[in-house]
């Protein structure tokens, strides 16, 4: 491929975006891995898998400004955390609820990504409430002239939640700059799209008059283009968009789940052949950005990374329970 | 009711949080409206009338139909850094945004560990006697008085809605104000002209007495005014509390005039089971029992689902003064 | 017009029924005017105003089949339950909040129409609520594999609701035998529908899967034709359908209500200039259906009619106190 | 516990309430189950294993991830006639459905005078102890319970979840049924193979006694029991209420041994404050203050925003046998 007519290039990202989203990509999955590990120790009593998600989270987030725009993702968003600023040892003392847990200091389950520092903001367990407070800030960002983008992602079992048509709708009448992704991996634990989406998500968009884009989620370069057309859409004052990916998750919704009860091998199996990882080493191999030995070097790199940092998170400290009643309130309040 | 050496003017209650929350948007640019017909209409009660004149579409935002959205767009502005005072057009209609209110809104400091909070308002016209029928004359601070992490507050006097409500806009958590819409325009009285502020968690002792303790608030508090002026005339001294604050509580208040007067009621408009005269009670029970000298008693709402059309009907539901001036009575007679 | 391509004959209308619709429109607009003269006076403390929807209420209304379909209204359709079985004195009973009045025995607001013998399911305030119902009594009927249809009433605004959405999400994952009416007009009490809807309303229905139809709702033909589209459709087994009716309402929001602050006199002098009934009135004559001789006939017995019956209704009882524990639960539970 | 004298199996409560949900949809074609992931998956907790298989997808219905449509659309398969047993995946998950079940379900008897009603069952997971943290841990029980229209029930025992399972299939009304989670596998006892119904309203002795009465629920229940054993020992004797209906609550059962113990004390794991405890207590003061010898004691969870996630401080939040031994010891020795 000549020079310049790379796909990389005609979106305009560096030699540098690639190997640190790649970097990005293999971080998650390892910590994945690492996490599933513990679990089956005994070590870590829940566990949320990101793998399969790679290219949709980390193509989709680095369309964001960091340090400027907002990301209030889902718990799903494991790699989009690692792009917004969270460290492996970041995951792992919020995967065992340690109190340095950056979230929320142990006190949520793991996965409830949040961080004033990295503009990540606080998320819930309860589906999809996320997108309003999205909405919320981006009309702020928008009274404050500021010309920040918000964006918010939830799976397509959160588009069922009336929380995300109130952000949609919102969002378009006020012609937001915000950005709503949709992580479609299929399912939402054992329920099939067919039977939570009446039409489809990315159709949706119009009927909030905004645009809809729908695209290949397990090509990172595809997730970042359809995002960043929607960010650039944004910031240049034009409104809202809708991005949804396609992907899978190869594993069980979470560690206390088994997705053999819904889910056919060989369904499984056919995704985990569209893997987003080889297919974006694969680019870069194509691309001569890195060559096998590298490739196995940054793996290796990283994996230990990882390692390294879930070792440290596992020997920090727990709360200390005289700090539980701490920030109900801004002041404490007794109750008799 | 704290000195104020200033001027006073007389207002009712809208008159009283209206003029309020227009100084308070004038003097700070962080604060934000955002509701159901909060623009044009200046709100199905007026509270905000005039307001999109004065402040414009980027401040007083008529909302889409969808309490959710109120609530956690709200949440998202006070994340950012502003003040946004959510109106809910009737407290009845804050159940679609439950979720936000007691899941986020409620707990967002808490999850976080405090790296996020929501210094958020929530005002929301509630009670009945207005032929209001089921959905427009619910008492709602019960469940929301349940839930950590939020405030209830209720003035009962105009005096205290401009109190309190500054305080809610000063106070760094979500603050659920609720504003009896029967005393909209039935209760006046005199209002500081200077700001000053109702620090919640502080019950007023608005008519002290020896002789029993009735604990209430919102309407129900007038009401029983109304009832121990009554019984004055026999000798009768009843000290009527108006809790105001219902979370946080003030059960030193409580407490303390009990054990003067040895005998307690709790008079609330809300359906009597798990309203908040159970709470107020067990608490008497649990740290001021041998204080009493008759059985605690509660007079407050049947269980019906909220209050009937028919006058015939709206009438039975609410406690009224006749009841209350007996119920007192007897009590103050055990 | 040569007969049989009369735009009535078309859909199946015969001058039977067109003249049973003009009445049920002219009836709801003298309810409707009777109810403002008792407020004006002090004896009716709340009304909802139905004038300048009674076309889109009974056109709509007429494609369900009476005694088998099932309808599950809103406020505003004083026309649709009149045209479902309520009589001008059921409404005024209900005005009044009478004992008898059929919805609530009096314990409700005016205006929420409810009669298990009418199959006019009970509604409440909380906007669009109804919607869910009547998508869960759709697929009781399709479980059932009974042919009946569901319909269900809203305004723009309460499209705005969760409960919309769901409706909507669920309507069209299980082709329930639903239609879906949206009366807009235009304002949700005093919220412009831009504000209210990004898109459009029938711009949705594309994004759950099902027909989405938009047409004059001050056109009682028209109202009729797009609804009993959408109803064959379901009766069919082909799934759900939305239907949007522009119109307008004459006077304010309710009662309680002054449209004055917020809608432009040029604006409601406008529409009232597309009045409904006239329309109807002048097609009427134009199928020689009626001359003015038998409208202004047929408007003096309707006005008489409604009189009178609003006359023996507020005669009637208020319910007695004794009864206001009944029916809390289905035997009586009491609470010490 | 009445006496049955056909066949028992020992079960745990999920097996119980699979078994009997199972019995009662081939016993009768219009009980329908919905909610989200209770087809292929079975249910979250596998309450509805298999059901998939036997009944189909026409009455197995895995709904949207919309707890709104979920109680929404069981309110009109109800009034159409049919029997829905609507899932709320968790009973925090049920605020998003809040406004359907408080003032659709409850309501819809009342406000059409009885023309329709909604023979519903909601049924929810709650409760904590399972590492939920604060968004799988929650006790709901107080909020619903205040609302009028509602019966609210939890059963503590295999043989309760049986027999008010059925008894809230056949209750005319809408009843939501929570379950511990923690009990679900922790907690066995024998079922009778026959059918049978538990009556609501009707609090269960479990453990009779003559020094102290605790009221409790749920899981606090068997920890109370546990705590109960413990005291035997050292001879006292505590007499343990399981109140298995919330409301309605049998207030008669609880008076009725407070005036033989003379104490009372009332375990809740929800958050104290407007908890279900409130109003128990304010029962006793209303109705028995006289025979108590001691002040009433209430235990229940601190007021924090329900359970953090750490272990550390997950074991901070719940009242434990521990705790509760030394507060029985303290409040029998008063
Ligand atoms: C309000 C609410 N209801 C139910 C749940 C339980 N729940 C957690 S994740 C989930 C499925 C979400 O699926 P989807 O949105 O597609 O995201 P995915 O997990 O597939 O990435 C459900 C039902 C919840 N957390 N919140
Ligand atoms: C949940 C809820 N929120 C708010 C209200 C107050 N309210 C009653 S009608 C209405 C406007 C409805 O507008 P629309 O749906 O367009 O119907 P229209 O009255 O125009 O026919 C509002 C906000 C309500 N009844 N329920
Ligand atoms: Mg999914
Ligand atoms: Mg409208």
């Amino acid at each position: 491929m000549a020079k310049g007519t790379d796909r990389h290039t005609e979106l305009g990202l560096k030699e540098e975006d690639l190997i640190e989203m790649y970097r990005f990509m293999l971080t998650a999955r390892y910590c994945d891995e690492r996490q599933w590990g513990l679990n089956r120790q005994g070590k870590a009593p829940f566990v949320v898998p990101v793998s399969g998600h790679e290219a949709a989270q980390v193509g989709s987030a680095w369309a964001f400004e960091r340090g400027k725009d907002v990301f209030c993702p889902y718990y799903r968003d494991l790699a989009l955390a690692l792009v917004a600023g969270f460290t492996p040892k970041d995951v792992f003392l919020g995967l065992f609820g340690k109190k340095d847990d950056p979230s929320s200091g142990g006190r949520q389950m793991p996965a409830h990504w949040g961080a004033k520092d990295r503009n990540i903001i606080t998320g819930s367990s309860p589906i999809a409430t996320q997108c309003l407070h999205a909405a919320g800030i981006a009309l702020s960002k928008k009274l404050k002239r500021s010309d920040a983008v918000v964006g918010t992602w939830c799976g397509e079992g959160g588009t069922s939640e009336g929380d995300w048509h109130g952000a949609m709708n919102f969002a378009g009448i006020h012609k937001l700059p915000l950005v709503l992704v949709v992580e479609n991996n299929q399912y939402a634990i054992s329920v099939h799209v067919s039977k939570q989406v009446a039409g489809s998500v990315h159709g949706r968009a119009q009927g909030y008059g905004m645009p809809g884009a729908v695209g290949d989620g397990n090509d990172v370069l595809e997730a970042y283009k359809l995002t960043k057309e929607a960010v650039d859409r944004a910031r240049a004052g034009e409104g809202a968009s809708l991005v949804e990916l396609l992907t899978y998750r190869h594993y069980s919704h979470t560690s206390d789940d088994d997705d053999r009860t819904y889910r056919k091998k060989e369904e499984v199996e056919e995704w985990k052949a569209k893997d987003p990882i080889p297919r974006f080493e694969a680019y870069l191999r194509s691309v001569e950005m890195i060559d096998d030995a590298r490739i196995q070097e940054m793996r290796d790199e990283t994996k230990t990374t990882v390692d390294e940092q879930a070792a440290q998170a596992e020997e920090a400290d727990f709360p200390d329970p005289t700090t539980a009643y701490d920030n109900v309130y801004a002041e404490r309040v007794e109750v008799r | 009711m704290p000195e104020t050496n200033g001027p006073t003017t007389e207002k009712n209650m809208v008159q009283a949080i209206h003029d309020t929350l227009f100084e308070e948007m004038k003097r700070d640019d962080r604060v934000i409206v955002l509701g159901e017909d909060v623009g044009a209409r200046g709100g199905v009660f007026r509270v905000t009338m005039g307001f999109l004149d004065e402040f414009g579409e980027d401040r007083v935002i008529d909302t889409p139909l969808d309490e959710a959205l109120i609530a956690g767009v709200g949440i998202g502005l006070a994340i950012d850094g502003m003040i946004p005072v959510a109106e809910m057009q009737f407290a009845d209609f804050s159940f679609p945004a439950f979720n936000q209110i007691t899941q986020e809104a409620a707990r967002i400091r808490y999850r976080s560990n405090g790296d996020f909070t929501v210094p958020m308002v929530i005002r929301a016209p509630y009670g009945g006697g207005v032929h209001g029928a089921l959905y427009h004359s619910q008492s709602v601070e019960a469940l929301y008085a349940h839930v950590p992490g939020l405030k209830v507050v209720v003035p009962s006097t105009p005096y205290d809605a401009k109190g309190m409500l500054i305080q809610a806009l000063e106070d760094p958590d979500p603050v659920i104000y609720l504003e009896h819409k029967k005393t909209y325009r039935l209760v006046k009285g005199e209002v500081p002209d200077e700001r000053y502020t109702v620090p919640f968690g502080k019950a007023e002792i608005r008519r002290p007495g020896r002789d029993l303790t009735v604990v209430s608030y919102g309407l129900m508090h007038h009401f029983c005014l109304e009832a121990a002026e009554r019984l004055a005339g026999d000798g009768i001294e009843v000290e009527v509390i108006d809790l105001r604050s219902i979370f946080p509580l003030d059960t030193e208040t409580v407490l303390e005039s009990v054990a003067r007067t040895s005998k307690a009621m709790i008079v609330y408009e809300d359906n009597k089971f798990l309203g908040v005269g159970a709470e107020v009670a067990a608490q008497i029970a649990e740290h001021a029992m041998f204080e009493l000298d008759a059985p605690i008693k509660r007079i407050a709402g049947p269980h019906v689902p909220a209050m009937p059309y028919a006058p015939t009907l709206e009438h039975w539901f609410m406690p009224n003064v006749d009841t209350l001036e007996q119920e007192m009575r007897k009590l103050a007679d055990y």
